[in-house]
């Protein structure tokens, strides 16, 4: 994969994209620009810019909350991200759904779900849609480590097992629900061993290595696309930051964090390409002043832009209202 | 125009459905191999394959959520929940995904959603598998909620929901499945969103809706013997409420009795009183009264069971004394 | 008696009672480690370990069912649920069990549970995270159901609660947590099953429980600026209701108008509308009022949300209307 | 086990008064005596029977709609689960619980559960219980091959698990969810499989064989009492009736039930007893005599049995009204 540099660069654009963004975020947060919740992705960004790299542009995406990193790559741009966070009606959702809840139609992006585990279900009936239509597109499906423990997980394991629905599982282990490390939610910590009991292929992967991402994101989108079966994989990551803006983190520990930092997504693919040529620090620089650009001129935007017309609150509610 | 049953009449729209839409299929527990737990979808798996006639696992909540999603990636999916006690199971994914998705997601999705499931009380099932939580479902904005009390309607209701691009909850009565009555078919000739005077009077307005229907029917007759001519409207869209149609009756009436089997407390009844008393205070001419259930989890035995719920005779108690009042 | 916060007195509370009986816990996701979803619980792990402040993994419906069976056990959970929004993934365990034991059992077991959530919207965290499902849990026999406004009760219902033998849903309005309000510890005065005078006036009667009360003590307040008298009567326990209390208020001043956030058709607005009609039709000079969230799924930005809510202006400006009526 | 005569008897006489007591229910169902669901447990006796022999008296059970059986076996008297069934204040939930929902707190039998897998968490909280009053008691709790599919079993493996409650599962592994074969409800059809993957110690066991049912949950109830964790085992086993009075059965194979009706586990148990010089033809008799007998008088006793008063209806829904 780092023999192609342009796809390379690109992956690393991705990972610095969101990463600013992200960090934008939090600074006008601070500002009240930003309101509700806002689920930080930073520290995890090698897990969405690697498993999206191995879908196709009509396959669908289903994620969580802390799903901006997934809108950006998927190709919804910084400013209608940005303007949804900052409630207006530029915003992909035109500011009703805000930070948790992003959507694309273009993009297939079936959006952001904040109930935890509420994306599964929805998922599966994606990729039943897919089956029963006979296509060949499958539906990626993000979630935590801490949706493995609510039954919906379960239940859409052995409905896409038993239906042989083409889902591709992507848990994004960041080794806690909110305050509750791994170790103190599920009684087996290895995460591939649920859904190997449902009789679906799994696989753990350095989720902080975007490289081993893709390769074992296109393994398994190959695979779907062959058997039509669904396959799982753990993606072993961190959230370097809090679990949202009000989180005082106290449950971590900070050598913890520290030890996780260390292997920084960004840090190590930006030293891999440099040690294998591909990159100079003048690529590396020219990205950065590309992706902050693109940031700046998100929020500027989404500052001037518009709010939706309050007579328009029961918009989008049903179709048509009857009788 | 044919006679059948309730339960008939259903089977018809599936097979119609079915046969019309290749996007739509059937989705439920036992609603395949099994024929349905109250047999409204026995012979189709014979008819349209396991693909279509689809029977689910026991997982309300996914299940359910399958056909959100499958609503969103093209197809026009009828989800079967055995019955509305199951469907606790399956609201998160009803009320969090269903019914936002379409403004959450600003218009840019839909979920054309048909979800069935029967309700109600009456054949000694006890407290588990008696409830009538439909005003919990009318509460909910982004959702369409039927229910019906008649063979046509019955049919009617399971073709109009799957016409609707949006997600629509179809009460069926438990009870009501061998009911027998008249069935036309073709296009339904009343939009389904609009309530119906199911038999016209002068002297007072039943209100009701689904199982207690034909009882509050049951109960204009016997007032009639007494000379006293209520007018029964049936709701039948639970939501969005048919406020013009209630409201006609009420003016004309000026007293209002309500029939809903949900308990008391927190019911579509309290709803519907309101809704008359914000609309027609002064065509009024006293307090609405009520008839609903006793506010106790649904006892086994028949008797307590009878006495838990509405009936005929205090139906037409109440309407005597409502008309007493200024007879 | 001190000055402190809605959040301090729940913290209190908790205290408390795991300091009084050892038979209490408290169990819910994050309640330990983080000190709670919204810090109601800090420090508690600390002093009284994890057996006893005890995080769950993500699995509502478990750990909640998990209480009940620990109720019947001869446990005293208190079970958190971090919002009212996650309660669905819970509703089959409190209605068809906790419910429904004590009658389905002829009072052989009881469920001596006490199950607190936050409920509400107003922190613009949008459609998912932002129901007030309060009516549905009123609905439901063998179950009561309370709802704090005030600092005072945000405490006192967690130990008055946990007294009573049956399962207890306590509501605590996310955006009260950071309230301040007096707290006068030791055993509470006021019986948590009754309604509460919170201000006294002639002109109008505003009902209103939860989040909406101190909404409704700032509308009295800007009304008797322009010399409307509004009394203002906190619900409390919503079920049972304080029939009594709230009949006594509106016979006294004529005129009722309800604040509740639920969305309005069907919301707990009605229920009372209604019983109110039904206990002192002939004491109103007109209908009762409404001031209930707009039918949509809460949005997310901020004009929009607050355009969708009980507002204050929006209860001066009806009560304005309710008294010119016969000013 | 077949050694302890006295032992056998009173399981072959539990498992023909279970037998016995469930063909006059079926008999009085035609007659209209009992209403609502009926759901027979005909062909499975050994399971409950074998799995409650290993129970102490002051152990909980909690149980689905499908439990005559265990409730009989557990103690409360056939007069008082007949009588609930006629709906009769002598019933041991006084006539409000039916068929579906027998209890008795002196045997400490906490319930039928008829939502599907809602038992799961309850017997999860008594265990919790259990363990926080330091008893060595432990929960037995029943539930079917279908409800393994529903999430809060997942949910209550993995809190039984994490935690280490002394949970002794017993899966009633009938081969059929109403009228879903297994096959069609489960990916991986080895329901050991599942609860292996959250850490607990599973076994699968021939359901038809009252002794290997009982040696079974010995071991496990020992095993529990030992390490306080939980157990699970499969009980294979076939139910020769309907799924409930309402089901015409039209979705086995004639064949297939004929087959399992081979390995009747009375039938098998009394060959058993016989071969090894156990019992006797007489026995037998006797047993059967008794146990009809008390079947009989049982029916007659709650034809004869009053009703609650209607003015109780309102009775035990809360234990006092308030305000
Ligand atoms: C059903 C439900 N319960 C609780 C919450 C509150 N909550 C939001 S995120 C979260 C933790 C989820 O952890 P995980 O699945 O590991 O995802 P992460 O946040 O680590 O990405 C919790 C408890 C929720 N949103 N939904
Ligand atoms: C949540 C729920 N869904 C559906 C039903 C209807 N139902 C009752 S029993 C049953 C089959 C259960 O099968 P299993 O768990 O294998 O138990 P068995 O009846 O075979 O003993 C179904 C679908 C129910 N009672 N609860
Ligand atoms: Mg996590
Ligand atoms: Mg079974």
């Amino acid at each position: 994969m780092t023999t192609d540099r342009a796809h390379s660069l690109k992956q690393l654009r991705r990972m610095l994209l969101v990463r600013r963004f992200e960090e934008k975020c939090a600074e006008v947060y601070q500002q009240q620009k930003i309101r509700g919740f806002l689920h930080l992705y930073i520290g995890e960004e090698a897990v969405a810019v690697g498993a999206l790299a191995a879908l196709r542009d009509d396959d669908a995406v289903v994620t969580t909350y802390r799903e901006h990193g997934h809108a950006l790559v998927r190709g919804i741009s910084p400013d209608a991200v940005m303007a949804e966070m900052y409630g207006r009606a530029t915003g992909c959702a035109r500011g009703r759904g805000g930070s948790m809840h992003l959507f694309g139609a273009a993009q297939r992006f079936f959006g952001g779900y904040a109930i935890v585990g509420g994306g599964l279900p929805i998922a599966v009936g994606l990729a039943l849609a897919e089956q029963m239509q006979a296509t060949k597109r499958l539906v990626a499906c993000f979630f935590g480590d801490g949706a493995t423990e609510e039954g919906e997980y379960h239940e859409s394991l052995n409905l896409a097992s038993l239906w042989r629905l083409p889902v591709l599982f992507l848990c994004e282990n960041n080794f806690y629900a909110m305050g509750t490390a791994l170790a103190r939610h599920a009684a087996v910590p290895d995460l591939c061993a649920i859904p190997r009991a449902h009789g679906i292929v799994s696989e753990s992967v350095d989720g902080m290595d975007v490289v081993a991402v893709e390769r074992a994101a296109r393994a398994a989108a190959d695979a779907i696309r062959e058997t039509g079966k669904p396959r799982f994989l753990e993606l072993q990551t961190y959230r370097f930051r809090a679990h949202s803006m009000y989180d005082a983190d106290r449950y971590r520990d900070k050598a913890e964090i520290a030890e996780w930092k260390k292997r920084d997504p960004i840090e190590l693919f930006v030293a891999r390409l440099k040690a294998a040529s591909v990159a100079t620090d003048e690529d590396v620089a020219a990205i950065e002043r590309e992706v902050s650009g693109e940031v700046e001129r998100a929020a500027l935007a989404a500052d001037a832009a518009p709010l939706e017309p309050i007579s328009d609150l029961e918009r989008d509610v049903l179709a048509k209202v009857v009788p | 125009m044919t006679r059948t049953t309730y339960r008939e009449g259903i089977r018809t729209a599936l097979r119609t459905a079915l046969h019309d839409d290749p996007r739509v299929f059937l989705m439920g527990e036992d609603v395949g191999k099994y024929g349905g737990a109250y047999a409204c979808s026995l012979g189709l798996l014979e008819d349209f394959g396991p693909e279509r006639v689809r029977d689910t696992p026991l997982c309300e909540s996914t299940f359910v959520g399958a056909g959100i999603g499958a609503a969103l990636g093209g197809m026009r999916p009828i989800v079967e929940i055995m019955t509305v006690n199951f469907s606790l199971l399956a609201l998160d994914q009803i009320v969090n995904n269903a019914a936002t998705l379409r403004h959450m997601s600003a218009g840019q999705f839909a979920v054309p959603l048909v979800v069935r499931m029967a309700t109600g009380a009456g054949r000694q099932l006890a407290a588990q598998h008696s409830h009538s939580l439909e005003n919990w479902y009318a509460h909910v904005p982004g959702i369409k909620v039927l229910a019906s009390g008649t063979v046509q309607d019955a049919h009617d209701f399971v073709l109009e929901a799957l016409a609707d691009p949006d997600p629509v909850i179809v009460f069926e009565h438990q009870y009501l499945y061998a009911m027998e009555g008249e069935l036309e078919l073709g296009p339904a000739r009343a939009s389904p969103w609009r309530a119906s005077v199911r038999r016209a009077g002068a002297d007072l307005s039943v209100i009701t809706y689904g199982g207690s229907l034909p009882k509050a029917l049951a109960a204009a007759e016997a007032l009639e013997a007494e000379g006293i001519r209520a007018e029964v409207v049936d709701l039948r869209s639970l939501r969005p409420l048919d406020d013009e149609t209630i409201l006609a009756s009420v003016r004309k009436t000026h007293r209002a009795l309500i029939v809903d089997e949900g308990w008391r407390t927190g019911s579509l009844s309290g709803e519907l009183a309101t809704r008359i008393m914000e609309g027609a205070f002064y065509d009024l001419d006293g307090p609405i009264a009520r008839v609903c259930s006793a506010e106790v989890p649904i006892p086994y035995a028949k008797h307590l069971e009878d006495e838990a719920l509405p009936r005929v005779e205090t139906i037409v108690a109440r309407a005597k004394e409502l008309v007493a009042r200024r007879g």
